[in-house]
């Protein structure tokens, strides 16, 4: 990309010393430095993403404030052919799924038998717990061969309800372990 | 300082009722929702409310001949010219912006409500708790910011445009040509035209809650021009007079007691 | 469309405008202000073509080479002449400290000692010299001939950019530098609606669409790596920074069809982000006489 | 979709039928109205007046459930009015070929129909072939046992006035669509329809979708710019959902999941694995074999070895003839035979098919583990109304996801565009993404059986699982790649001439070079090729360029099948390879190579007798099927009424519903069919301002505000007979339950008149369950039957009866 | 208390003193809020009493004092303005006060200007009254309603300003002696004689009455 360097006129020194062509840089220099001393200079990434409703697929892109780590702002991707950048109205309030949303759920929650309340867990003590449960419940139930006496390796007590809200790997990494858990009753909402 | 007027055009025959324009207001100015019941219509919230400035409003319609319509139509402030909420208001807080539109300035509103009875689309809407009129004010903080409406800015099918005066009206009737003359261009024509205008695919008349022929009230005419200067014009005139009685005719004295004079 | 007159009355309203919400900047505008005006009017009067650069290589353009790239350019003489009588009594007003030098060196073009068309051709380093030769020829300060040339220039791609841009209408172009000059942008603005991305050519004011998730100046996309510094509450007044080639450019967000808008005007009034940006130590993409004037 | 969104512009007439567009397609309704704009005329056929009629140039109301009738006269206006692309049809279509004679049909029954088992013996299915296996076929179209001629007299009988008194539609409105439609059997005219769950939730609902099949290959607008059937599916990746396979019957790639019957490998393949002998069929699926062995290398890693024929022993295999669906595993869980559900982004508490059957199932769950970013009506059952939290045994877990936003990853939309999206933050609290969670428990499932041994606890130990970072995050990238295939060892390929040589861990370009010999692996054969041999993502390509101007851009993502961006592309030209619409010119065989989209394969066209091949190179005859054998319920849709419909008797046959449905029989699975309790035909749908169960929008304050309560549309006829006042409180009942919610009276539903009487219709939308918001209204699917379509089990919410009253 | 001091005779009594000077007070601060409200650019008045809101309820509360005062003024002198036929008389010779008359016809208490303006302000008060409350909270009232209690509010404020000023000349300097009636109660006899004859004579004959 070497052909852009090549500005006609290269001037030299940086923008505000202002000796040379007579220009007033002061209040320039007075407001910048006001400005960055306020902290009021934020800064921002924007990601682009697609909208989590219906199928369209309208492109996104979401403005990340660096400092807090937050999304201030998601608008419609103008280059993305399918919506360039228009949005519905369910794509237009896509900001409340993002935290802002306080009904967001943000902790493990367990429920014990025959309890009436929610208790909150962390996730080794859930996976070790739901490991347990999913082996014993295997071991228990698991059908190595059918009436006609042939192999089918069978879990047939647990099922598994995937999503079509989530992305293509993990759909996958879903589809490949229960199959190799030898789940048969695998479903999810595109058939309903 | 007068600058461009600017002009939103509701083409309501491209608008498909998503909506997004009540959102994109509401999270805009940060208007909370209220807990509402369905009422037998997609419309809602019901009415325009302190907190709901734009609504549209669903209306089901079998035109002359037989055919059935489901009419969309977003409502709101439709910024007149010659606006009859300015002229009642006593505190100055309903006033023209430097674009034609009316603004509305909350911290001089007293709550008075004359402005609720005199808008002739019946607009304005208050606030018990905080005593104060609510209305839209065509994102007067976004324009001067030099951006469009959050409305304009949300709508998926372009029903929802600004621009500037003269080129926004020439849009408005060159839609009608699109349509081969089935719309309706409403807006230009009263208050000294209104800074919000609509393309209507039905006569106005069948719309619901929006006049045909709006214009001030009369009462509002009789009370501000003919009733308001009069009332100094009378009370200086009977003083005047009552001064003037009093130099002439001078104080009607009590007479010492001469019988027979009374 | 808006002819000549109204155009420049529309500018005045925008210096107006800019003047008033960007106090600071104010003196610099107004520095810039009268060959701006001039220029705008200069768009309406010049009137030369360069034939050589009438026709343009499909093929070329397609793989990246811009207009002006394609083959051989020469600037017409007559015209840099042109430009330089007309461009000149402005910038003295605007310039005081320059203004003498100024007037010698309107003096030195009509006695033809110094001929600009064949500077505009020189490469970086002979452009250099000839400068300084005219600068010691003439005794007037560098930084007057410097000046003048870049304004020279400015004006006369300005026009060409117009002549040709019609060329170019109806074909794709993805990069980051002006499809018929080839030089960096000198300042980018958002759409609001459409949240399209536009690309002002420091050099001949040409205006494309571009990415927003791709680096104009080193083409890389790695969204992680590209930063929008921007003022809290002003969210036309940010800049697009890329980590990786460590360049910035001004970028005015959300901006609406609704105010007329004036690129070298906007770049003028927002000076101060230059400064903070330099400050932290990136390098704009394109050098312009106020933001890397020294 | 066999097309994609941004090709609706290029239609000329636009059918949304099963489709409410405009309230939840807002995008794709954006193109369907720019085609719209130039000209193109927008028709909606909908039992309600919605927003999308609005804006379309007109409506036509037709009763729930009679799609087919609705199409089976529309083949009939199209063949007796000779209005079909004849070119096409002879030369793409199985028009031609001659059946075999014991095919038969008569009153509603195909011939090999076994009551008891509810299914056909479809051997009497099968065309003639000659010595060699190949069709026999008789391209004038009139001897009487071809296909078409079949086709013909099938619908013969869908005569105007049997459909409209089926349908409730009016003649004229019929006459009126037909006319329109079949108008785009010209060649340079092109037809498309867009459907939705308006389609796909009736006991024949995948035969609603065959039908339309017939009338787009009939009028040549399959494999078209703005032709193709258009799917406008609800969820962001339901398509990459049912491409990666998260269903019972199918492996990623839509390979078909093993059964008892097919002991070995070989077994299995060979019935599998379709073989044609006519030269011109590509007949693509006998590449079979390559993809599924490559599947279980990705499946099984280094554990599958040709010996143990890669691991196929240690697959589960399903009963023969017995299905898993969501139905089935509902029903096993009431019968207490599931103890442990996971449930991931779903609310099938909500949107489960008989709510009241549904939730009684969960109660007798052992354990349920849900992963959302909100609460929901699933998660929380156990304190549901009329749910006592403490005679509820099941542990539940309740994890918190990340939405969409919050992580890296690709997603699929229903135009088969695989778009990257990138993490913006990271998710809220304690929060991970769902591949995190699948990745976390399967390491401590492992570990457990590692340590403690279990039945058949190989298939889980040899689980390839090394897709964490190095900080033990899920790496979507290597994810990605397995999805897209590995050379698991250096191969020798020829490509176009030259020798390469393939070396191991290199990515596999396309699934042309898939192997069966064990020395490829691919996660799902059909996105092989979203990345290039270079390792670039092409799904993450932002190309903004369209050469052809029709909207296919085809640097923008990458489109399964090899980026090909409209299926059946071939059939766009004629025998020769030149377009029959050149103002639409999609693909081109010029000077020996195909010019345009990427074509259906290589081969040059079909007129090349040697190396040409047919157009539809999926099929196993190379050619599109209007004789599609492959459906359960028979190879010509025919007009069933629903499960649960307002006619004691079928006006078409004497076969009242579809013969091939399966039937539940739990004393929860009531059904009322033309009975004087329920005499309302109901059908249920979903409304702009939510999406799907409600359980993300319901949590939003001001899309709530604008949707806030459950209703039930009813026509101002009806409402005047049960003197229901507009928003009044009413209660809809079925013979299953009920919901309690407000009336809303309106003009935009009309009383039909079906047989000689008058049939009211109402609706109710399905986005509201009891959480939120607490003094809301519940889930609308108390009503609806537990019953599927026959091929796909997709539960009828569309068709069944109610009784409304006020409240 | 004896009514003949020093030739003096008293007119009104404390009651009637603080009923007028409480309608009175009410009606004209009434007046100078309301004008503060409908003219902004005398902005002396709510710069005064603190603001346009606080101007807006002290107008509500003085109106609704002015309700009150008002009823019971009307009961307290509705004998007395009753018009009679001799009222006609004295209006077309205008009382006296415009050109010299002398058959003016015998005044009982008020004169029929007096009464004039009683029953004008009765009337106009109600109308004010009324018209006041709607537009204290007009969302209750149909849309025509409220909007013409705007008008017939300003018309009656015109109408009692106008008959106030009269009021106040004439119960001034108008007809000096007058003013004391209010503030102590007692007119000279003389004053009663012009003024109020009949209603004299009649007292003179029965001094039981006070």
């Amino acid at each position: 990309m070497e052909l852009t360097r090549r500005g006609f006129l290269k001037l030299s020194g940086a923008v505000g010393a202002s000796s040379a062509l007579g220009l007033n840089f002061k209040p320039v220099n007075a407001y910048a430095a006001e400005l960055s001393k306020s902290n009021r200079i934020k800064s921002s990434k924007q990601y682009t993403t697609i909208c989590a409703y219906c199928s369209c697929g309208c492109g996104l892109i979401c403005s990340v404030d660096n400092l807090t780590g937050k999304i201030f702002n998601i608008e419609g991707d103008p280059e993305n052919p399918i919506n360039e950048g228009a949005l519905c109205a369910k794509g237009a309030g896509f900001f409340d799924l993002t935290e802002a949303n306080k009904h967001r759920l943000t902790k493990v929650r367990y429920r014990a038998p025959y309890s009436d309340k929610w208790e909150e867990k962390d996730w080794d003590w859930a996976f070790s717990r739901i490991a347990r449960l999913v082996k014993d419940t295997r071991d228990k139930d698991f059908v190595t061969t059918n009436a006609q006496g042939r192999l089918v390796n069978r879990t047939e007590s647990i099922a598994h309800l995937g999503s079509s809200n989530i992305d293509n790997e993990e759909c996958w990494l879903i589809s490949q372990s229960v199959r190799a858990m030898g789940l048969v009753y695998i479903d999810h909402q595109a058939r309903v | 300082m007068k600058k461009t007027e600017y002009i939103k055009l509701i083409d309501t025959t491209k608008c498909t009722a998503c909506r997004g324009c009540q959102v994109a207001c509401k999270q805009w100015n940060e208007m909370p929702a209220m807990r509402t019941r369905n009422f037998g219509s997609y419309q809602n919230p019901p009415d325009l409310q302190w907190n709901t400035w734009t609504l549209i409003r669903f209306q089901e319609h079998v035109d002359k001949n037989g055919d059935f319509k489901w009419l969309f139509r977003k409502d709101g402030c439709m910024h007149c010219t010659e606006a009859a909420c300015i002229k009642v208001c006593p505190s100055g807080a309903l006033y023209h912006t430097e674009y034609g539109t009316v603004g509305i300035n909350q911290k001089l509103c007293i709550g008075c409500k004359a402005c609720i009875s005199a808008c002739p689309f019946d607009i304005p809407r208050f606030n018990q708790q905080t005593e104060k009129i609510y209305k839209c004010d065509l994102c007067y903080d976004r324009l001067k910011d030099g951006q469009q409406p959050a409305c304009a800015l949300s709508c998926p099918t372009g029903a929802i445009t600004v621009g500037e005066r003269e080129a926004m009206i020439d849009k408005a009737y060159g839609r009608l040509d699109q349509l081969e003359g089935k719309g309706i261009v409403y807006g230009d024509k009263f208050v000294g035209g209104t800074h919000v205008m609509y393309i209507l695919s039905e006569d106005p008349a069948v719309y619901d809650k929006l006049p045909v022929k709006p214009r001030i009230p009369a009462s509002v005419i009789l009370w501000k021009n003919l009733f308001k200067p009069f009332t100094l014009i009378g009370m200086g005139a009977v003083a005047g007079m009552a001064a003037l009685h009093y130099l002439i005719k001078g104080p009607h004295e009590v007479h010492e007691n001469k019988e027979g004079d009374e | 469309m808006l002819d000549t007159n109204e155009k420049i009355e529309r500018l005045e309203k925008i210096i107006g405008e800019a003047s008033e919400s960007h106090p600071h900047s104010r003196d610099i505008i107004h520095a810039f202000a009268p060959f701006l005006l001039e220029k705008a009017s200069l768009m309406g009067s010049l009137d030369f073509k360069d034939h050589r650069t009438m026709a343009m290589d499909e093929l070329q353009f397609k793989n990246g080479v811009p207009l002006l790239r394609q083959n051989e350019f020469s600037p017409v003489t007559h015209a840099c002449e042109l430009i330089a009588m007309a461009i000149l009594p402005p910038l003295e007003t605007g310039f005081q400290k320059l203004s003498t030098d100024l007037e010698k060196l309107r003096a030195a073009i009509m006695e033809k000692k110094i001929g600009f068309a064949d500077l505009l051709v020189s490469s970086h380093e002979e452009a250099g010299g000839l400068i300084e030769t005219w600068a010691l020829h003439e005794d007037v300060s560098v930084e007057a001939v410097r000046l003048a040339l870049m304004m020279v220039a400015k004006v006369y791609f300005e026009k060409t950019a117009r002549t040709l841009a019609p060329l170019i209408k109806d074909f794709a172009w993805d990069k980051g530098y002006c499809p018929i000059c080839g030089s960096a942008p000198m300042i980018a603005k958002i759409r609001d609606k459409i949240g399209t991305r536009h690309l002002y050519c420091s050099q001949c004011a040409h205006e494309w669409v571009f990415s927003r998730v791709i680096c104009p100046s080193c083409g890389r996309n790695k969204q992680s790596s590209m930063t929008y510094f921007f003022v809290d509450d002003k969210s036309r007044e940010s800049a697009f920074v890329c980590e990786e080639c460590g360049r910035y450019l001004i970028t005015m967000d959300k901006v609406s069809d609704l105010v007329p808008l004036d690129a070298d005007i906007s770049a003028l009034s927002l000076v101060h982000l230059d400064v903070i940006m330099q400050g932290k130590g990136y390098l704009p993409m394109a050098a312009c006489a106020w933001n890397s004037c020294s | 979709m066999t097309n994609h969104y941004i090709d609706l512009k290029n239609s000329d007439v636009i059918l949304i039928m099963g489709s409410n567009a405009a309230e939840h397609h807002p995008l794709a309704f954006k193109w369907i109205m720019r085609a719209k704009d130039a000209g193109a005329r927008v028709i909606h056929v909908d039992p309600r007046y919605t927003r999308t009629s609005a804006r379309c140039d007109y409506h036509v109301p037709i009763r729930s459930g009679t799609d087919i009738a609705f199409l089976g006269g529309m083949i009939k206006y199209i063949i007796e009015g000779n209005k079909f692309f004849r070119d096409y049809v002879v030369n793409y279509t199985n028009a031609s070929f001659l059946v075999n004679p014991d095919f038969s049909f008569e009153d509603g029954l195909f011939s090999g129909y076994d009551a008891q088992k509810r299914s056909y013996n479809k051997e009497t299915w099968t065309f003639q072939k000659d010595g060699n296996g190949i069709p026999l076929k008789d391209p004038t179209l009139k001897h009487p046992q071809c296909v078409f001629q079949l086709l013909k007299q099938h619908y013969s009988r869908y005569t105007l006035d049997k459909v409209s008194s089926i349908t409730g539609v009016s003649k004229e409105n019929l006459l009126k669509v037909y006319e329109e439609y079949s108008a785009t059997g010209a060649p340079d005219k092109a037809g498309t329809e867009c459907y939705a769950l308006g389609w796909t939730h009736h006991t024949s609902g995948s035969q609603n979708i065959r039908t339309m099949s017939i009338i787009q290959l009939l009028l040549g607008n399959m494999g078209i710019a703005g032709g193709g059937i258009n799917a406008l599916r609800g969820e962001p990746n339901v398509q990459g959902s049912t491409d990666h396979c998260i269903l019972y019957g199918n492996l990623p790639g839509y390979l078909k999941m093993p059964t008892a019957s097919l002991a070995t490998l070989e077994q299995y393949l060979t019935k599998n694995t379709p073989t044609s002998s006519d030269p011109q069929s590509a007949n693509y699926y006998q590449n079979y074999p390559n993809f599924f062995v490559s599947w279980l290398k990705s499946l099984y890693g280094d554990a599958a070895t040709p010996e143990n024929g890669f691991g196929y022993s240690w697959l589960p295999k399903l009963e023969d003839g017995k299905h898993y669906s969501q139905l089935h595993l509902f029903d096993r869980m009431y019968e207490g035979a599931i103890k442990g559900l996971f449930a991931y982004g779903t609310d099938p508490a909500v949107s489960s098919p008989n709510t009241k059957k549904t939730r009684k199932a969960l109660e007798k769950l052992d354990w349920l583990v849900c992963a959302n970013i909100f609460d929901n009506e699933t998660a929380s059952f156990w304190f549901g109304p009329g749910v006592d939290p403490k005679q509820v045994k099941t542990e539940v877990f309740l994890l918190p996801a990340a939405a969409t936003m919050e992580k890296e990853g690709s997603q699929s939309n229903s135009g088969r565009w695989v778009q990257w999206k990138y993490k913006a933050v990271t998710p809220p609290g304690d929060a991970i993404s769902c591949g995190d969670i699948q990745i976390r428990m399967m390491d401590a499932i492992k570990a457990l059986y590692a340590k403690e041994g279990g039945p058949s606890a190989e298939p889980i130990l040899n689980l390839k699982w090394n897709y964490k970072d190095i900080d033990g995050n899920m790496d979507v990238l290597k994810v990605s790649k397995q999805i897209n295939g590995y050379w698991e060892a250096d191969v020798e390929v020829t490509e176009n001439g030259a020798k390469k040589i393939m070396n191991k861990g290199g990515l596999v370009p396309t699934f042309g070079m898939l192997r069966s010999d064990g020395t490829t692996s691919c996660g799902n054969w059909i996105m092989s090729g979203s990345f290039g041999a270079d390792g670039e993502n092409k799904m993450a390509r932002r190309g903004k360029e369209d050469p052809t101007g029709l909207g296919l851009y085809p640097n923008w993502s990458f489109v399964w099948p090899v980026n090909r961006r409209i299926i059946y592309n071939r059939a766009s030209c004629d025998i020769n390879g030149k377009p029959y619409n050149p103002k639409r010119n999609i693909l081109e065989w010029k000077d020996g190579k195909w010019v345009g989209d990427v074509p259906d394969g290589p081969w040059p066209p079909m007129a090349d007798k040697e190396k040409g091949k047919y157009p539809f190179i999926m099929k196993v005859d190379g050619v599109a099927s209007l004789f599609g054998p492959a459906m359960a319920e028979g190879p010509f849709p025919e007009h069933y009424e629903p499960l649960e419909g307002p006619l004691a008797k079928n006006p078409l046959s004497s076969q009242l519903i579809n013969p091939t449905i399966e039937l539940f029989s739990s004393d929860l699975d009531q059904v009322a069919n033309a009975s004087d309790k329920f005499p309302y035909v109901c059908t249920t749908y979903s409304c702009t301002e939510h999406w799907c169960s409600g359980a993300l929008t319901r949590w939003q304050a001001w899309l709530l505000e604008m949707q806030p309560e459950l209703y039930v549309e009813i026509s101002e006829e009806l409402a005047r007979e049960l003197e229901i006042a507009n928003g009044s409180k009413v209660k809809v009942s079925s013979a299953r339950g009920e919901a309690a919610c407000i009336a809303m009276v309106t003009k935009r539903f009309k009383p039909f008149t079906i047989e000689g009487r008058t049939v009211h219709q109402v609706g109710l939308p399905f986005n509201y369950g009891w959480l939120y918001p607490e003094d809301g209204s519940d889930s609308t699917n108390f009503l609806t039957p537990t019953v599927g379509d026959a091929n796909t089990f997709c539960p009828e919410y569309k068709a069944f009866m109610v009784n409304v009253t006020r409240r | 208390m004896s009514g003949k001091i020093l030739n003096m005779v008293r007119v009104t009594d404390p009651i009637e003193r603080i009923a007028h000077w409480l309608l009175a007070g009410s009606c004209l601060f009434c007046l100078f809020t309301g004008l503060g409200l409908m003219f902004r650019s005398w902005d002396f008045i709510p710069a005064l009493l603190g603001g346009l809101y606080a101007t807006k309820w002290m107008h509500i509360f003085s109106g609704v004092v002015f309700a009150f005062t008002l009823i019971y003024a009307f009961m307290m002198w509705k004998k007395d303005c009753a018009f009679e036929p001799d009222d006609a008389k004295w209006i077309a010779q205008g009382g006296g006060y415009l050109w010299k008359t002398n058959n003016l016809p015998p005044v009982y208490k008020y004169n029929a200007g007096q009464k004039l303006f009683f029953w004008f302000v009765v009337v106009f008060g109600v109308l004010i009254v009324l018209s006041g409350l709607v537009i204290w909270n007009p969302l209750v009232f149909p849309t025509a309603v409220a909007r013409w209690s705007y008008a017939l509010h300003a018309l009656s404020a015109l109408v009692i300003g106008s008959f106030f000023v009269v009021h106040l000349y004439l119960g001034t300097i108008g007809n000096p002696g007058t003013f004391q009636a209010m503030t102590t109660g007692w007119c000279s006899k003389a004053w009663c004689e012009t003024h109020c004859p009949r209603w004299l004579a009649e007292r003179e004959k029965d001094p039981s009455e006070s």
